[in-house]
Protein backbone atom coordinates (compact mmCIF):
# COMPACT_ATOMS: atom_id res chain seq x y z
CA UNK A 1 0.00 0.00 0.00
CA UNK A 2 1.11 3.28 -1.26
CA UNK A 3 1.03 6.26 1.62
CA UNK A 4 1.49 9.86 0.42
CA UNK A 5 1.37 12.48 2.34
CA UNK A 6 1.00 16.25 1.10
CA UNK A 7 1.32 20.16 2.16
CA UNK A 8 2.69 20.53 5.96
CA UNK A 9 1.86 16.50 6.75
CA UNK A 10 5.46 16.16 4.83
CA UNK A 11 7.00 18.26 7.33
CA UNK A 12 6.10 15.45 9.92
CA UNK A 13 6.99 12.52 7.98
CA UNK A 14 9.51 13.74 6.03
CA UNK A 15 8.86 12.01 3.33
CA UNK A 16 6.28 12.53 0.10
CA UNK A 17 5.77 8.85 0.01
CA UNK A 18 6.33 5.21 1.73
CA UNK A 19 5.24 1.94 0.78
CA UNK A 20 3.61 -0.05 4.00
CA UNK A 21 3.60 -3.58 2.49
CA UNK A 22 3.60 -6.23 5.55
CA UNK A 23 0.43 -6.44 7.59
CA UNK A 24 -1.17 -3.73 5.85
CA UNK A 25 -3.73 -1.70 8.03
CA UNK A 26 -7.17 -2.43 7.00
CA UNK A 27 -9.12 0.27 7.65
CA UNK A 28 -8.28 4.36 7.85
CA UNK A 29 -8.89 3.84 11.58
CA UNK A 30 -5.80 1.29 11.56
CA UNK A 31 -3.87 3.01 9.48
CA UNK A 32 -3.84 6.10 11.71
CA UNK A 33 -3.24 4.13 14.70
CA UNK A 34 0.20 3.04 12.75
CA UNK A 35 0.88 6.10 11.63
CA UNK A 36 0.91 7.87 15.04
CA UNK A 37 3.22 5.41 16.09
CA UNK A 38 5.52 6.25 13.66
CA UNK A 39 4.90 9.38 13.63
CA UNK A 40 3.77 10.81 16.79
CA UNK A 41 3.92 14.35 15.90
CA UNK A 42 0.55 13.86 13.73
CA UNK A 43 -1.33 12.40 16.53
CA UNK A 44 -2.64 15.82 17.50
CA UNK A 45 -3.88 16.38 14.20
CA UNK A 46 -5.55 13.04 13.85
CA UNK A 47 -7.23 13.64 17.01
CA UNK A 48 -8.75 17.77 16.12
CA UNK A 49 -10.50 15.29 13.00
CA UNK A 50 -9.23 18.29 10.39
CA UNK A 51 -7.20 16.08 8.16
CA UNK A 52 -8.23 14.42 4.74
CA UNK A 53 -7.90 10.97 3.65
CA UNK A 54 -8.66 9.63 -0.07
CA UNK A 55 -8.27 6.50 -1.27
CA UNK A 56 -7.44 6.05 -5.14
CA UNK A 57 -7.63 9.66 -5.51
CA UNK A 58 -11.15 9.79 -3.65
CA UNK A 59 -12.27 11.12 -0.72
CA UNK A 60 -13.57 8.45 1.29
CA UNK A 61 -14.99 7.73 5.21
CA UNK A 62 -12.92 5.59 7.84
CA UNK A 63 -14.44 2.61 7.08
CA UNK A 64 -13.68 1.70 3.49
CA UNK A 65 -11.68 -1.58 3.89
CA UNK A 66 -8.19 -0.68 2.05
CA UNK A 67 -6.61 -3.17 -0.40
CA UNK A 68 -2.91 -3.93 -0.46
CA UNK A 69 -3.06 -2.13 -4.00
CA UNK A 70 -4.50 0.75 -2.90
CA UNK A 71 -3.18 4.27 -2.89
CA UNK A 72 -4.03 6.62 0.18
CA UNK A 73 -3.39 9.96 0.63
CA UNK A 74 -3.02 11.85 4.14
CA UNK A 75 -3.39 15.80 3.52
CA UNK A 76 -4.48 19.10 5.97
CA UNK A 77 -7.42 21.37 4.39
CA UNK A 78 -6.75 22.35 0.79
CA UNK A 79 -6.71 25.82 -0.24
CA UNK A 80 -6.73 25.95 -4.23
CA UNK A 81 -8.25 28.38 -6.60
CA UNK B 1 -11.68 20.90 -20.35
CA UNK B 2 -9.02 20.44 -17.21
CA UNK B 3 -5.71 21.92 -17.66
CA UNK B 4 -3.35 21.84 -14.49
CA UNK B 5 0.12 23.07 -15.36
CA UNK B 6 3.10 24.95 -14.10
CA UNK B 7 3.31 27.89 -16.74
CA UNK B 8 1.10 30.45 -17.29
CA UNK B 9 -2.01 30.98 -20.09
CA UNK B 10 -3.42 33.50 -21.98
CA UNK B 11 -7.11 34.20 -21.50
CA UNK B 12 -7.44 35.53 -25.08
CA UNK B 13 -6.25 32.02 -26.47
CA UNK B 14 -7.26 29.76 -24.11
CA UNK B 15 -11.17 30.90 -23.76
CA UNK B 16 -11.45 31.07 -28.08
CA UNK B 17 -10.26 28.04 -28.16
CA UNK B 18 -12.77 26.62 -26.39
CA UNK B 19 -15.65 29.16 -27.73
CA UNK B 20 -14.42 28.39 -31.70
CA UNK B 21 -15.80 24.91 -31.42
CA UNK B 22 -19.60 26.45 -30.65
CA UNK B 23 -21.34 28.74 -31.96
CA UNK B 24 -24.28 28.38 -30.04
CA UNK B 25 -22.80 29.87 -27.02
CA UNK B 26 -24.17 33.28 -25.91
CA UNK B 27 -23.08 33.74 -22.62
CA UNK B 28 -19.43 33.02 -20.62
CA UNK B 29 -18.75 33.66 -17.20
CA UNK B 30 -15.28 33.32 -16.49
CA UNK B 31 -13.11 33.72 -12.91
CA UNK B 32 -9.87 34.61 -12.78
CA UNK B 33 -7.48 34.51 -9.29
CA UNK B 34 -4.28 35.86 -8.59
CA UNK B 35 -1.62 36.13 -5.89
CA UNK B 36 -2.45 39.41 -3.55
CA UNK B 37 0.42 41.12 -2.35
CA UNK B 38 -1.23 40.98 1.14
CA UNK B 39 -2.58 37.99 3.00
CA UNK B 40 -3.36 37.58 6.92
CA UNK B 41 -1.64 40.87 7.09
CA UNK B 42 1.26 40.56 5.56
CA UNK B 43 2.85 41.19 2.50
CA UNK B 44 3.07 37.85 -0.18
CA UNK B 45 6.21 37.82 -1.94
CA UNK B 46 5.11 34.60 -3.51
CA UNK B 47 3.34 31.32 -3.23
CA UNK B 48 4.47 27.47 -3.62
CA UNK B 49 1.21 25.56 -5.07
CA UNK B 50 1.37 22.43 -4.34
CA UNK B 51 -0.77 19.81 -6.18
CA UNK B 52 -1.90 15.94 -5.78
CA UNK B 53 -2.66 15.86 -9.56
CA UNK B 54 -3.92 12.84 -10.51
CA UNK B 55 -6.64 13.88 -7.52
CA UNK B 56 -6.92 17.18 -8.88
CA UNK B 57 -8.07 15.85 -12.16
CA UNK B 58 -10.14 13.28 -10.61
CA UNK B 59 -12.03 15.78 -8.23
CA UNK B 60 -12.28 19.06 -11.14
CA UNK B 61 -13.48 16.04 -13.62
CA UNK B 62 -16.56 15.14 -11.26
CA UNK B 63 -17.09 18.55 -10.56
CA UNK B 64 -17.18 19.92 -14.23
CA UNK B 65 -19.49 17.13 -15.08
CA UNK B 66 -22.10 17.68 -12.43
CA UNK B 67 -21.92 21.52 -13.34
CA UNK B 68 -22.57 20.76 -17.18
CA UNK B 69 -25.30 18.44 -16.29
CA UNK B 70 -27.57 20.57 -13.44
CA UNK B 71 -26.74 23.80 -15.78
CA UNK B 72 -26.98 22.57 -19.21
CA UNK B 73 -24.00 24.06 -19.90
CA UNK B 74 -22.41 23.93 -23.46
CA UNK B 75 -18.92 23.66 -22.42
CA UNK B 76 -16.15 24.56 -19.49
CA UNK B 77 -12.85 25.39 -18.87
CA UNK B 78 -10.38 25.32 -15.89
CA UNK B 79 -6.85 25.78 -15.65
CA UNK B 80 -4.83 25.53 -12.02
CA UNK B 81 -1.51 26.04 -11.81
CA UNK B 82 1.17 25.07 -9.27
CA UNK B 83 4.68 25.61 -8.64
CA UNK B 84 6.03 29.23 -7.87
CA UNK B 85 3.53 31.97 -8.33
CA UNK B 86 4.39 35.43 -7.75
CA UNK B 87 2.37 38.39 -7.05
CA UNK B 88 0.17 39.33 -9.39
CA UNK B 89 0.29 36.16 -11.29
CA UNK B 90 -3.10 34.00 -12.32
CA UNK B 91 -3.02 31.41 -10.27
CA UNK B 92 -7.07 29.68 -11.90
CA UNK B 93 -9.26 30.51 -14.76
CA UNK B 94 -12.46 28.80 -14.81
CA UNK B 95 -15.24 29.68 -17.71
CA UNK B 96 -18.83 28.45 -18.04
CA UNK B 97 -20.03 29.01 -21.62
CA UNK B 98 -23.91 28.73 -21.96
CA UNK B 99 -26.17 30.10 -23.50
CA UNK B 100 -28.00 32.49 -21.31
CA UNK B 101 -25.65 34.51 -18.67
CA UNK B 102 -27.88 33.28 -15.40
CA UNK B 103 -26.85 29.65 -15.71
CA UNK B 104 -23.36 30.35 -16.51
CA UNK B 105 -22.93 32.63 -13.58
CA UNK B 106 -24.42 30.55 -11.26
CA UNK B 107 -22.25 27.50 -12.42
CA UNK B 108 -18.94 29.36 -12.67
CA UNK B 109 -19.71 30.01 -8.61
CA UNK B 110 -20.51 26.32 -8.01
CA UNK B 111 -17.74 25.62 -9.76
CA UNK B 112 -15.30 28.01 -7.93
CA UNK B 113 -16.77 26.95 -4.49
CA UNK B 114 -16.55 23.30 -4.84
CA UNK B 115 -12.50 23.72 -5.93
CA UNK B 116 -12.12 26.15 -3.05
CA UNK B 117 -13.46 23.28 -0.84
CA UNK B 118 -12.44 20.10 -2.47
CA UNK B 119 -9.74 20.42 -4.71
CA UNK B 120 -6.22 18.65 -3.92
CA UNK B 121 -4.31 21.86 -3.80
CA UNK B 122 -2.23 23.34 -1.09
CA UNK B 123 -1.27 27.17 -0.94
CA UNK B 124 2.50 28.00 0.99
CA UNK B 125 2.37 31.59 1.10
CA UNK B 126 5.88 32.90 1.56
CA UNK B 127 6.20 36.63 3.63
CA UNK B 128 9.68 38.30 3.84
CA UNK B 129 10.33 36.56 7.13
CA UNK B 130 8.14 33.36 7.25
CA UNK B 131 5.81 31.29 5.22
CA UNK B 132 2.24 29.91 6.23
CA UNK B 133 -0.02 27.02 4.51
CA UNK B 134 -3.69 28.17 3.70
CA UNK B 135 -6.20 26.65 4.40
CA UNK B 136 -9.46 28.07 2.74
CA UNK B 137 -12.36 29.14 4.94
CA UNK B 138 -15.34 27.11 3.89
CA UNK B 139 -18.28 29.01 5.36
CA UNK B 140 -20.32 28.92 2.83
CA UNK B 141 -21.16 25.00 3.18
CA UNK C 1 -12.97 52.10 -17.09
CA UNK C 2 -15.90 52.03 -20.14
CA UNK C 3 -15.26 51.74 -23.11
CA UNK C 4 -17.95 52.08 -26.18
CA UNK C 5 -16.58 51.12 -29.50
CA UNK C 6 -16.83 49.59 -33.09
CA UNK C 7 -13.88 46.76 -32.90
CA UNK C 8 -12.82 43.60 -31.09
CA UNK C 9 -11.42 43.28 -28.38
CA UNK C 10 -8.96 41.24 -27.10
CA UNK C 11 -9.50 39.64 -23.29
CA UNK C 12 -6.02 38.81 -22.10
CA UNK C 13 -4.39 42.63 -23.26
CA UNK C 14 -7.56 44.55 -21.84
CA UNK C 15 -7.84 42.68 -18.30
CA UNK C 16 -3.87 42.98 -17.90
CA UNK C 17 -4.22 46.65 -18.58
CA UNK C 18 -6.18 47.07 -15.36
CA UNK C 19 -5.34 44.29 -13.35
CA UNK C 20 -1.72 45.77 -13.39
CA UNK C 21 -2.65 48.84 -11.63
CA UNK C 22 -3.34 46.88 -8.57
CA UNK C 23 -1.69 44.34 -6.72
CA UNK C 24 -4.62 43.71 -4.05
CA UNK C 25 -7.09 42.10 -6.97
CA UNK C 26 -7.48 38.02 -6.02
CA UNK C 27 -10.56 37.98 -7.76
CA UNK C 28 -12.00 38.75 -11.19
CA UNK C 29 -15.61 37.47 -12.50
CA UNK C 30 -15.74 38.65 -16.08
CA UNK C 31 -18.52 37.91 -18.43
CA UNK C 32 -18.21 38.25 -21.94
CA UNK C 33 -21.45 38.20 -24.39
CA UNK C 34 -21.37 36.77 -28.26
CA UNK C 35 -23.68 36.77 -30.70
CA UNK C 36 -25.16 33.30 -31.21
CA UNK C 37 -26.27 31.19 -34.22
CA UNK C 38 -29.65 30.50 -33.50
CA UNK C 39 -32.28 33.18 -31.61
CA UNK C 40 -35.67 33.06 -31.85
CA UNK C 41 -35.33 29.85 -33.63
CA UNK C 42 -33.95 31.34 -36.74
CA UNK C 43 -30.38 31.15 -38.24
CA UNK C 44 -28.59 34.69 -37.49
CA UNK C 45 -26.27 35.83 -40.22
CA UNK C 46 -25.30 39.09 -38.01
CA UNK C 47 -26.19 42.19 -35.72
CA UNK C 48 -26.92 45.35 -36.39
CA UNK C 49 -26.24 47.08 -33.07
CA UNK C 50 -26.91 50.53 -32.59
CA UNK C 51 -26.31 52.95 -29.28
CA UNK C 52 -27.35 55.83 -28.12
CA UNK C 53 -23.35 56.48 -27.06
CA UNK C 54 -23.95 60.14 -24.84
CA UNK C 55 -26.37 58.17 -22.29
CA UNK C 56 -25.25 54.64 -22.72
CA UNK C 57 -21.67 56.05 -21.36
CA UNK C 58 -23.63 58.29 -18.54
CA UNK C 59 -26.07 55.01 -17.81
CA UNK C 60 -22.81 52.71 -17.60
CA UNK C 61 -21.11 55.09 -15.43
CA UNK C 62 -23.83 55.39 -12.91
CA UNK C 63 -24.05 51.08 -12.94
CA UNK C 64 -20.35 51.17 -11.96
CA UNK C 65 -20.08 53.96 -9.64
CA UNK C 66 -23.04 52.35 -7.54
CA UNK C 67 -21.32 48.57 -7.91
CA UNK C 68 -18.11 49.69 -6.91
CA UNK C 69 -19.72 51.54 -3.86
CA UNK C 70 -22.01 48.55 -3.12
CA UNK C 71 -19.47 45.80 -3.32
CA UNK C 72 -16.36 47.15 -2.32
CA UNK C 73 -14.90 46.46 -5.55
CA UNK C 74 -11.32 47.49 -6.50
CA UNK C 75 -11.80 48.19 -10.35
CA UNK C 76 -14.35 47.35 -13.38
CA UNK C 77 -14.40 47.42 -16.62
CA UNK C 78 -17.05 47.49 -19.26
CA UNK C 79 -16.98 47.52 -22.93
CA UNK C 80 -19.43 47.18 -25.24
CA UNK C 81 -19.25 47.13 -29.07
CA UNK C 82 -21.89 48.27 -31.74
CA UNK C 83 -21.93 48.21 -35.35
CA UNK C 84 -22.40 44.93 -37.56
CA UNK C 85 -21.36 42.10 -35.11
CA UNK C 86 -21.17 38.43 -37.32
CA UNK C 87 -21.93 35.53 -35.12
CA UNK C 88 -19.65 34.00 -32.98
CA UNK C 89 -18.69 37.46 -32.20
CA UNK C 90 -17.74 39.14 -28.91
CA UNK C 91 -21.02 42.02 -28.09
CA UNK C 92 -19.51 43.09 -24.47
CA UNK C 93 -17.16 42.32 -21.67
CA UNK C 94 -17.89 43.18 -17.99
CA UNK C 95 -14.78 42.45 -15.34
CA UNK C 96 -15.17 42.84 -11.74
CA UNK C 97 -11.84 43.14 -9.46
CA UNK C 98 -11.84 42.78 -6.16
CA UNK C 99 -10.03 40.90 -2.97
CA UNK C 100 -12.15 38.10 -2.88
CA UNK C 101 -14.85 36.52 -4.90
CA UNK C 102 -18.07 36.62 -3.64
CA UNK C 103 -17.80 40.25 -4.26
CA UNK C 104 -16.77 40.05 -7.32
CA UNK C 105 -19.54 37.62 -8.64
CA UNK C 106 -22.13 39.44 -7.19
CA UNK C 107 -21.13 42.22 -8.95
CA UNK C 108 -21.06 41.06 -12.57
CA UNK C 109 -24.03 39.56 -11.85
CA UNK C 110 -25.62 42.91 -11.23
CA UNK C 111 -23.89 44.89 -13.86
CA UNK C 112 -25.21 42.60 -16.38
CA UNK C 113 -29.00 42.95 -14.83
CA UNK C 114 -28.80 46.63 -14.89
CA UNK C 115 -26.72 46.96 -18.35
CA UNK C 116 -29.56 44.89 -19.98
CA UNK C 117 -32.00 46.54 -18.44
CA UNK C 118 -31.05 50.37 -18.49
CA UNK C 119 -28.29 50.91 -21.21
CA UNK C 120 -29.44 52.15 -24.56
CA UNK C 121 -28.26 49.93 -27.06
CA UNK C 122 -30.50 47.78 -29.51
CA UNK C 123 -29.70 44.73 -31.12
CA UNK C 124 -30.97 44.34 -34.84
CA UNK C 125 -31.20 41.26 -35.65
CA UNK C 126 -30.43 40.40 -39.04
CA UNK C 127 -31.41 36.42 -40.50
CA UNK C 128 -31.59 34.86 -43.76
CA UNK C 129 -35.03 36.30 -45.09
CA UNK C 130 -35.93 39.12 -42.61
CA UNK C 131 -34.77 40.96 -39.20
CA UNK C 132 -36.11 41.79 -35.82
CA UNK C 133 -35.10 44.23 -33.32
CA UNK C 134 -35.01 42.17 -29.96
CA UNK C 135 -36.12 43.50 -26.39
CA UNK C 136 -34.29 41.93 -23.44
CA UNK C 137 -37.05 40.78 -20.98
CA UNK C 138 -36.99 42.27 -17.99
CA UNK C 139 -38.35 38.94 -15.91
CA UNK C 140 -35.37 39.58 -14.00
CA UNK C 141 -36.95 43.19 -12.19
CA UNK D 1 -35.35 71.29 -28.20
CA UNK D 2 -33.31 68.35 -30.35
CA UNK D 3 -35.63 65.12 -30.17
CA UNK D 4 -33.68 61.82 -30.99
CA UNK D 5 -35.08 58.55 -32.02
CA UNK D 6 -33.62 55.12 -31.78
CA UNK D 7 -33.65 51.67 -33.32
CA UNK D 8 -37.25 50.96 -34.85
CA UNK D 9 -38.95 54.55 -33.98
CA UNK D 10 -36.62 55.04 -36.83
CA UNK D 11 -38.39 53.76 -39.20
CA UNK D 12 -41.65 55.42 -38.10
CA UNK D 13 -40.07 59.05 -38.14
CA UNK D 14 -37.91 58.53 -41.16
CA UNK D 15 -35.53 60.19 -39.46
CA UNK D 16 -32.66 59.80 -36.84
CA UNK D 17 -33.21 63.42 -35.16
CA UNK D 18 -34.76 66.79 -36.03
CA UNK D 19 -35.40 70.20 -34.22
CA UNK D 20 -38.67 71.34 -32.19
CA UNK D 21 -37.97 75.11 -32.10
CA UNK D 22 -41.69 77.06 -31.89
CA UNK D 23 -43.74 76.72 -29.30
CA UNK D 24 -42.02 74.19 -27.68
CA UNK D 25 -43.69 70.90 -25.78
CA UNK D 26 -43.44 71.67 -22.19
CA UNK D 27 -43.56 67.95 -20.63
CA UNK D 28 -43.50 64.49 -22.33
CA UNK D 29 -47.36 64.24 -22.26
CA UNK D 30 -46.88 67.32 -24.40
CA UNK D 31 -44.15 65.85 -26.68
CA UNK D 32 -46.07 63.18 -27.34
CA UNK D 33 -49.36 64.51 -28.35
CA UNK D 34 -47.34 66.81 -30.37
CA UNK D 35 -45.40 63.23 -31.79
CA UNK D 36 -48.41 61.74 -32.43
CA UNK D 37 -49.80 64.18 -34.66
CA UNK D 38 -46.47 64.19 -37.04
CA UNK D 39 -46.36 60.47 -36.73
CA UNK D 40 -49.66 58.35 -36.29
CA UNK D 41 -47.77 55.20 -36.34
CA UNK D 42 -46.71 56.25 -32.98
CA UNK D 43 -49.75 56.54 -31.11
CA UNK D 44 -50.22 52.48 -30.75
CA UNK D 45 -46.69 52.67 -29.21
CA UNK D 46 -47.36 55.84 -27.03
CA UNK D 47 -50.98 54.06 -25.89
CA UNK D 48 -49.36 50.68 -25.25
CA UNK D 49 -46.61 52.37 -23.03
CA UNK D 50 -43.85 50.22 -24.08
CA UNK D 51 -41.31 53.40 -25.36
CA UNK D 52 -38.82 54.98 -22.60
CA UNK D 53 -37.96 58.43 -22.85
CA UNK D 54 -34.61 60.46 -21.99
CA UNK D 55 -34.02 64.27 -20.98
CA UNK D 56 -30.29 65.31 -21.49
CA UNK D 57 -29.13 61.77 -21.77
CA UNK D 58 -31.24 60.33 -18.18
CA UNK D 59 -34.08 58.29 -18.03
CA UNK D 60 -37.22 60.46 -16.67
CA UNK D 61 -41.01 60.59 -15.75
CA UNK D 62 -43.45 61.83 -18.02
CA UNK D 63 -43.72 65.00 -15.68
CA UNK D 64 -40.83 66.78 -15.74
CA UNK D 65 -40.71 70.17 -17.14
CA UNK D 66 -38.43 70.49 -20.75
CA UNK D 67 -36.15 73.30 -21.34
CA UNK D 68 -35.68 74.75 -24.94
CA UNK D 69 -32.04 73.31 -24.20
CA UNK D 70 -33.17 69.83 -23.53
CA UNK D 71 -32.16 66.88 -25.77
CA UNK D 72 -35.55 64.30 -25.49
CA UNK D 73 -34.88 60.82 -26.45
CA UNK D 74 -37.40 58.26 -27.36
CA UNK D 75 -36.65 54.96 -27.44
CA UNK D 76 -37.99 51.37 -27.36
CA UNK D 77 -36.70 48.66 -24.49
CA UNK D 78 -33.05 47.75 -24.67
CA UNK D 79 -31.31 44.77 -26.27
CA UNK D 80 -28.02 45.40 -25.00
CA UNK D 81 -25.50 43.00 -23.61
Amino acid sequence: MRIRYFAWIKDITNKEDEIIDINHPKTIQELKKYLEHLYPGLKKHFLQDVLRFAVNQEYVSENLNLKPIDEVAIFPPVSGG
Amino acid sequence: MIKIQKKNFNLEEEIEKIKNKHSDIGALTSFVGYVRDLNNNKDVKYLNLEVYEEMAFKELSKIENNTIKKWGLIDTLIIHRYGKLIVNEKIVLVCCFSQHRKNSFEACEFIMDYLKKDAPFWKNEFYYKDNEWLENSSYRF
